[in-house]
């Protein structure tokens, strides 16, 4: 890899094998205990429960014993869309969410935010929450939570950062040590890094020594709604047919994986 | 016992009476504010809100009073500007209902959002590209603007303008009214389109998303297009509707005529916008995008067909088609229904670009997902209706609101 | 909001929303103030006192 | 008057103007903006020193290696422990959330004494000594009556040091009533002894299979060491290893294997031994196995000269294609397909236990699977199964028992396994809450609960917590308050797992021995002693040969001195492992023939023809017409140790929604009962009913209801209790046949409109 490869900006991004992922909720509990995310008695109404990350269940459609389900690990996509102007960015009034240009990564000011909401609406893949309660921790449990990520306070949005105090303290270390660059295993999400299946991987988009620039150049790989132009930088590969062309919005016509607005 | 107050040469309820509208009018009020102080200070989970739903009832809400209350602007717009004078006798009235429909906009947006002491945030961090900064930005200058149209109405009441400085203020603000209303009507014209925008420039929500012109959907111009088209018309209802109650002419029937007809041809050629825009959206927008028209319409069990029919023929076509005919708007049946049909066309056209919006899946796993609200919803809702029938109670009876009311109801 | 902030950048799109946003904002403050000084020079001059002559304006 | 309104309105203006101009207003509103950020009930979470502490997490039954992130002495994080053997660097979603466990508020703090009724509990704190002091006082007079044993032990395991001190505290009083809590390795147990003929624990060499058949087995489930089989079904998917699934829902595990084999419920056994005939028939057996190490492959005669059937013939006879087809729903050519498939193979292994294998199941059926394991050779080979030398680090000298205590220890055991009825069995407390029921007098009168939840984790549940009622007094060894501790007359309050040293033995289906060390994470937040100390000091204070047997001060010296020489290293490294290879079949196995065994006969009596193997479903068909099964999930626990909070957030909404479970059923179903998707349904069993929501699946078949197992606690902690139905208040135990173990696998059940 040339110099200048290397100071090119970092595409962070996630390649999730949807053949591997088994639905065991791991890097759901992993992020939960990663970035304090609150939790309430009932959480059983998925649609006011914070899930950073959020295990989609899909089906086939088919009847018993054709029947078939795949499990889709949802973080936030991270989407760079058209030069940076994703969804949820372009959208928010007080500039409280970014597109870092340096990692790609889609962040979250939750003391700038102020609950308008925008960015929800416009996030098709409800990875952004709002926080319609105070965050209570059972007494004596708030002990558990960690100083790398701030608590976040009722009537503000929040979503999934990449772990990206985890790329700070890494950033960190090794600005101590005299480097500017991260080797690909300093850096890994909560969530991957949780996995017992191996199922996600995480790396530079960008760097062709990483894992998975190879890996979301396989055949079966595939984005979240691609031809919105969201240009996620979370890629998912499944063997099943049924399951890419769950990925995205499909005409009858059209054949999967054909249809993708150019990026 | 206030006739002191009252202005000149009109005659109005006893003060009793009033007083009784007042406290009963006051009640709802006060039960909004009720629930107002209870988001406020619990938070939002009082409302049925939730993550698929973070623009509801109050955002609808919002969007239909600022529509409804494009009657202000438009007016100005048509008697300062392209100078419909005979729209002097209905404008005061129009600027009233506008100060209302801004002025509940703003306290909706206050509790509508998480932080409301955070909320100056929109102006202090602005984002330029966000369609809602511009939303805000405008809707405050022009709620200004609306202040300005409103304090000389204010100082006309009959004591107020007994102090010198109070009757040569709005003298001089009267003077160079155009000049604001000019303002007015730029700042209208942005933030009408922008209210469109921040539905069109969904691009991840394909049934919001359209295409258009630099920065701004379609979407921007059919909101301001509708607001100038459908706001007169509430400004028509609401006349009508204070006529009935109050038993008088307040308006001659030549002025209503001119701002139907203007109405009437701006709500005709909206909606042969709105079809085009609806068409190539339905072929070209959503299929680009892998959905079909009918995917939005069918899988769930409130939003059908049936609404696109409701909101383009019913409440577009037919109101404008009986508009733009002499015989529609010298018949007064058929010229209240229309502007009925107009008023509830056009907020059923922001009740789906908001909470359609929400409910239709993108994801191809994903469901639909309804809402209804929680009482407080709609107690927050209904807060500014018992406001601005409180304010036109108010204004009406101590301020010369109808030029034409003397005149039309002469008193011995 | 205003040049200098962080936010702040020097691109066509601040410059056109914030300058037709300065510009709407001057002219109502600017009419704003013209009709208050004005009105306070009448008022000290004795204008409007007498009644009749404010109305027939709208 | 005009003047002084004049100049009281320019004052008002000119005041509003200075205020508005001033930097006052927007202080303020500043100062409001950052109060908002720091609202005094948002907790703020201290900085700190950050440490990673190794160790085991015990909360799960395999144990997970974790490692611990701290911030001075809290901890905030659990990871998995890199290295450490199965579980590598991940952890299960129990394990990883155990910090919610730790700092639970329902922790017990203190030894509590309920001064209530069983019913409605009044708990008392008392001291240590108080509470030693009660409990020995009651089990000195039960020894002085002669009644030692009407003391009985539940302990959640039979492995490790704690058990071992229970039963050898039982041993000591003279008791033979220590029970473990069943689960499917009690089946394979027996499995090994009857076919093996050898005492041991069964161990699969999965990393090195290369096709696999899991007989409901739930791999992604949580069966096995879960994270180590996340990892090798991976693993097997890289290696582009063939997994077949046999399971009557569409589990995860179904769902992500290569073929799933939807067979009709409880055919599973049969499906096996319809292979097995496939594979016989065809001849495609691993023919040196078959001839030189097995008995009673083929027919035989005895010294007598009488013709005993041999298994070949047997299954031949018995299991034709077209009968296997037709019980299981299974096509021909496809089990055809499969049995050649597996037998071709060159390291072929078969899984058995349904589920995360809670209950054993039908030892019929483990035989039946096990038994292709065997024709395809693949028995103590790479890539097989084998059979695993239970771990042996546990050197005690005997327990002394004195007078009293032999005559206890000769009396039958009160569960009945070791007893005529059930002589291959060690413990059935499955069967206790019958027994106890049906008495004039409950036979237990002291019961000791240690590491389970026996209320929760036992079939009929209601009637378990029926027979606890009954138990005079009940001591409970927990760290939380649960549903058994709530029934108890005292609990002696363990340290949490993060705050105490314990030894975790070798997890099941292990091919090596795996000894880790649980250790103090943080500091010790309560006055708790572990249940090793508490029973030291009762031991200490009945005095005789019972101290005596108790030669220890205090658990961490026995812990210390079990280990021996071993000690220093554990201490250190978290973990002590040891290969093992397998002998080769000329020494494997300890049957009277020291060959490989397809049938025993034990098992004579139950060999019918065409027999399932599989228990029938409690239930008339009339009344019931539906069958439940249970399901389970990695999201839930199912063990002694309940859900956290975080789990609970993981939960779908199929399968919980507000306080009900969520079951499953077949649109066809639901229209036959008039039942619609999200709506409630009262679903009823022989042995009781709940109120539950109804999920339109295709992953069922019709006539089934599929329900989740691991909800319905109850309980003090908010976050998981009330939270819907227990499976095990719906399902009866159906004893095994050979093994008296609870091969239950559904009910029969109505589900009606609710």
């Amino acid at each position: 890899m040339s110099a200048k490869e290397q100071k090119k900006a970092k595409r962070f991004g996630m390649v999730i094998d949807l053949d591997k992922c088994t639905g065991c909720g791991a890097c759901m509990v992993a992020c939960m205990a990663e970035n304090n995310v609150p939790f309430k008695k009932d959480e059983s109404n998925k649609l006011d429960s914070i899930t950073w990350m959020r295990v989609f269940k899909l089906t086939n459609g088919k009847e018993y014993p054709d029947a078939d389900v795949c499990y889709l690990p949802r973080p936030c996509q991270h989407c760079e869309g058209h030069d940076g102007h994703s969804p949820c960015v372009s959208v928010c009034p007080a500039t409280a969410t970014d597109y870092s240009r340096e990692t790609g990564i889609v962040s979250q000011i939750y003391t700038r935010c102020f609950g308008c909401r925008y960015c929800m609406a416009a996030c098709p893949y409800h990875a952004r929450y709002f926080n319609w309660w105070d965050p209570v921790w059972p007494k004596g449990m708030e002990k558990m939570l960690s100083p790398d990520v701030s608590v976040r306070m009722r009537g503000i949005v929040e979503k999934c950062s990449f772990c990206f105090h985890r790329y700070q303290r890494a950033m960190d270390k090794a600005h101590l040590e005299g480097r500017r660059e991260l080797a690909e295993n300093e850096y890994q999400t909560a969530c991957t890094q949780a996995c017992p299946a191996g199922a996600i991987t995480f790396g530079d988009l960008n760097n062709p020594g990483h894992a998975v620039y190879k890996l979301k150049q396989s055949p079966n790989a595939f984005r979240l709604l691609e031809r919105l132009g969201t240009n996620t930088k979370v890629y998912y590969v499944s063997e099943r047919e049924w399951v890419r062309r769950a990925g995205d919005n499909y005409l009858a016509h059209e054949k999967t994986g054909q249809v993708a607005a150019a990026h | 016992m206030d006739s002191a107050l009252i202005p000149e040469g009109v005659k109005r309820c006893s003060f009793g009476k009033f007083m009784v509208f007042i406290s009963i009018v006051s009640a709802v009020l006060l039960w909004g504010v009720y629930a107002m102080l209870l988001c406020w200070l619990k938070g939002l989970n009082q409302t049925n809100m939730n993550d698929y739903y973070g623009f509801a009832l109050w955002i609808w809400a919002d969007l239909a009073v600022i529509a409804l209350g494009g009657g202000a602007f438009f007016s100005g717009f048509l008697k300062y500007l392209v100078g419909k004078d005979e729209l002097k006798n209905i404008i005061n009235y129009a600027v009233l209902i506008g100060f209302i429909c801004y002025s509940s906009a703003l306290l909706i947006l206050a509790i509508d959002i998480g932080q409301p002491l955070r909320g100056w945030f929109i102006f202090w961090h602005a984002n330029v590209h966000s369609m809602l900064t511009e939303v805000a930005f405008c809707l405050s200058c022009y709620f200004g603007v609306l202040c300005i149209e409103y304090i000389p109405l204010v100082l006309e009441n009959r004591q107020l303008n007994k102090v010198p400085f109070f009757h040569n203020f709005a003298h001089n603000l009267h003077e160079i009214m155009a000049v604001f209303a000019a303002t007015g009507a730029f700042l209208s014209f942005f933030h009408q389109g922008s209210l469109g925008g921040v539905a069109g420039v969904l691009f991840g929500r394909p049934f919001a998303y359209r295409e258009g012109v630099f920065v701004w959907p379609w979407t921007f111009f059919l909101f301001t297009w509708s607001a100038a088209a459908f706001g007169p018309c509430f400004t028509l209802s609401l006349t009508k509707l204070l006529e009935k109650i109050s038993g008088k002419k307040l308006v001659k029937d030549n002025v209503i005529e001119l701002l139907a007809k203007i109405s009437g041809w701006m709500i005709f050629t909206y909606t042969i916008a709105k079809i085009a825009d609806t068409y190539y959206w339905a072929v070209v927008t959503a299929p680009g995008k892998g959905q079909t028209l009918m995917e939005f319409y069918t899988g769930n069990a409130f939003y059908g067909i049936w609404i696109l029919v409701l909101e383009v023929i019913i409440g577009g076509l037919i109101p404008g088609l009986i508009l733009i005919t002499n015989k529609g708007r010298k018949n007064k049946y058929l010229l209240t229904t229309a502007i009925i049909l107009a008023c509830i066309g056009v907020s059923v056209n922001r009740w789906v670009m908001v909470l359609q919006v929400m409910a239709v899946p993108v994801m191809p796993f994903d469901t639909w997902a309804l809402y209804y609200p929680s009482w407080q919803e709609v107690a927050t809702t209904i807060l500014p209706v018992a406001y601005g029938v409180l304010l036109i109670g108010i204004s009406y009876r101590y301020m010369p609101i109808f030029p034409q009311e003397r005149e039309l109801n002469p008193i011995d | 909001m205003f040049p200098g902030f962080f936010e702040w950048i020097w691109d066509g799109g601040h410059m056109l929303f914030m300058g037709a946003l300065w510009y709407a904002l001057s002219i109502i403050g600017m009419g704003l103030t013209f009709c208050l000084i004005k009105s306070a020079i009448e008022t000290q001059q004795g204008k409007g006192s007498h009644h009749g002559d404010g109305h027939g304006h709208h | 008057m005009k003047i002084d309104r004049r100049s009281f309105l320019s004052l008002g203006v000119g005041a509003g103007a200075g205020i508005a101009l001033s930097p006052l207003p927007w202080k303020l509103t500043d100062d409001l903006s950052i109060w908002t950020q720091m609202w005094p009930w948002t907790p703020v979470p201290k900085d700190g020193e950050i440490r990673y502490v190794n160790s085991v997490s015990t909360l799960c039954r395999c144990g997970c290696g974790i490692k611990v992130r701290k911030v001075d002495d809290r901890a905030v994080k659990i990871e998995g422990q890199e290295g450490y053997p199965g579980s590598d660097g991940s952890a299960c979603a129990l394990c990883m959330s155990g910090i919610q466990r730790l700092y639970s508020p329902t922790a017990i703090r203190m030894p509590l004494k309920n001064t209530g009724t069983k019913d409605a509990p009044l708990w008392q704190s008392v001291t240590w000594d108080a509470a030693i002091r009660e409990i020995s006082e009651k089990l000195g007079k039960l020894r002085k009556e002669g009644k030692p044993q009407a003391l009985a032990c539940i302990s959640g395991s039979d492995k490790g040091t704690v058990p071992a001190l229970f039963r050898r505290f039982l041993q000591a009083y003279g008791s033979p009533n220590f029970m473990s809590m069943p689960s499917y390795e009690d089946a394979y147990e027996m499995t090994l002894k009857l076919m093996h003929g050898t005492d041991s624990a069964v161990g699969f060499d999965l990393e090195n299979a290369d096709y696999v058949i899991s007989f409901g087995s739930g791999i992604l489930e949580g069966w096995g060491s879960s994270v180590r089989m996340f990892k090798a079904k991976s693993a097997w998917k890289d290696k582009k290893v063939k997994t077949v699934q046999v399971d009557t829902r569409l589990s995860n595990s179904a769902a992500k294997a290569d073929l799933w084999l939807a067979v009709k419920p409880g055919s599973e056994s049969l499906l096996a031994l319809g292979m097995a005939a496939v594979i016989i028939s065809e001849k495609l057996y691993d023919k040196k196995f078959a001839d030189q190490y097995t008995f009673a492959f083929d027919s035989w005669k005895d010294a007598e000269g009488k013709e005993h059937r041999g298994f070949k013939e047997f299954i031949l006879e018995n299991y034709s294609l077209s009968y296997v087809a037709r019980a299981t729903g299974i096509e021909e050519s496809q089990i055809v397909k499969i049995a050649k498939e597996f037998a071709g193979a060159s390291a072929p292994i078969a899984l058995c236990g349904r589920g995360q294998g809670n209950t054993p199941g039908s030892v019929h059926e483990f035989m039946a699977v096990h038994a292709l394991n065997a024709l395809a050779g693949n028995i103590n080979q790479k890539g097989g199964v084998w059979a695993m030398p239970k771990d042996d680090y546990i050197q005690w000298d005997e327990a002394a028992t004195d007078g009293i205590a032999e005559k206890g220890l000769e009396t039958p055991r009160i569960d009945g396994a070791g007893t005529e009825k059930y002589p291959l069995s060690k413990s059935l407390p499955h069967r206790l809450a019958a027994i106890i029921n049906a008495a004039e007098k409950s036979p237990v009168e002291v019961l000791l609960v240690s590491g389970a939840n026996p209320l929760y984790s036992l079939p009929d549940s209601r009637a378990v917590k029926k027979a606890f009622g009954r138990i005079p007094f009940i001591v409970s060894f927990a760290s939380h308050m649960d549903e058994t501790s709530e029934m108890a007359d005292m609990i002696l309050p363990c340290p949490s797992h993060l705050e105490r040293y314990e030894d975790v033995p070798t997890p099941a289906g292990m091919i090596r021995k795996v000894t880790g060390l649980a250790r103090p994470v943080v500091r010790p937040q309560y006055n708790r002693k572990n249940a090793g100390d508490s029973l030291i000091l009762i031991a200490k204070a009945l005095g005789g040969s019972i101290a005596g047997s108790f030669p220890w001060a205090a658990y961490e010296e026995c812990l210390e001195k079990t280990f021996g020489d071993k000690w220093k290293t554990l201490k250190e490294t978290g973990y002590i492992t040891e290969d093992f290879s397998p002998p080769y079949w000329d020494a494997a196995f300890a049957t009277p023939s020291k060959k490989f065994a397809f049938m025993s006969e034990v098992c004579a009596g139950a060999e019918k023809k065409g027999g399932t193997g599989a228990a029938k479903p409690e239930g008339e068909e009339n009344t019931f017409p539906l069958l439940l099964i249970p399901f389970d999930s990695m999201r839930l626990a199912c063990g002694p140790v309940a859900p956290t909070p975080f789990m609970m957030k993981t939960v779908s909404d199929h399968m919980l929604k507000g306080k009900y479970t969520v079951v499953e059923i077949h649109p066809e179903t639901a229209q036959k009962y008039g039942l619609k998707e999200g709506k409630n349904a009262v679903l009823s069993t022989p042995k009781g009913e709940a109120e539950v929501k109804v999920h339109l699946s295709r992953r069922t078949a019709p006539g089934i209801v599929a329900m989740p197992r691991g909800l319905g606690h109850s309980g003090p902690d908010e976050y998981i209790s009330g939270k819907g139905s227990n499976f095990n208040e719906l399902i009866a135990a159906v004893e095994d046949p050979v093994s008296g173990l609870d091969a239950a696998w559904g009910i029969r059940a109505k589900l009606v409109k609710a």
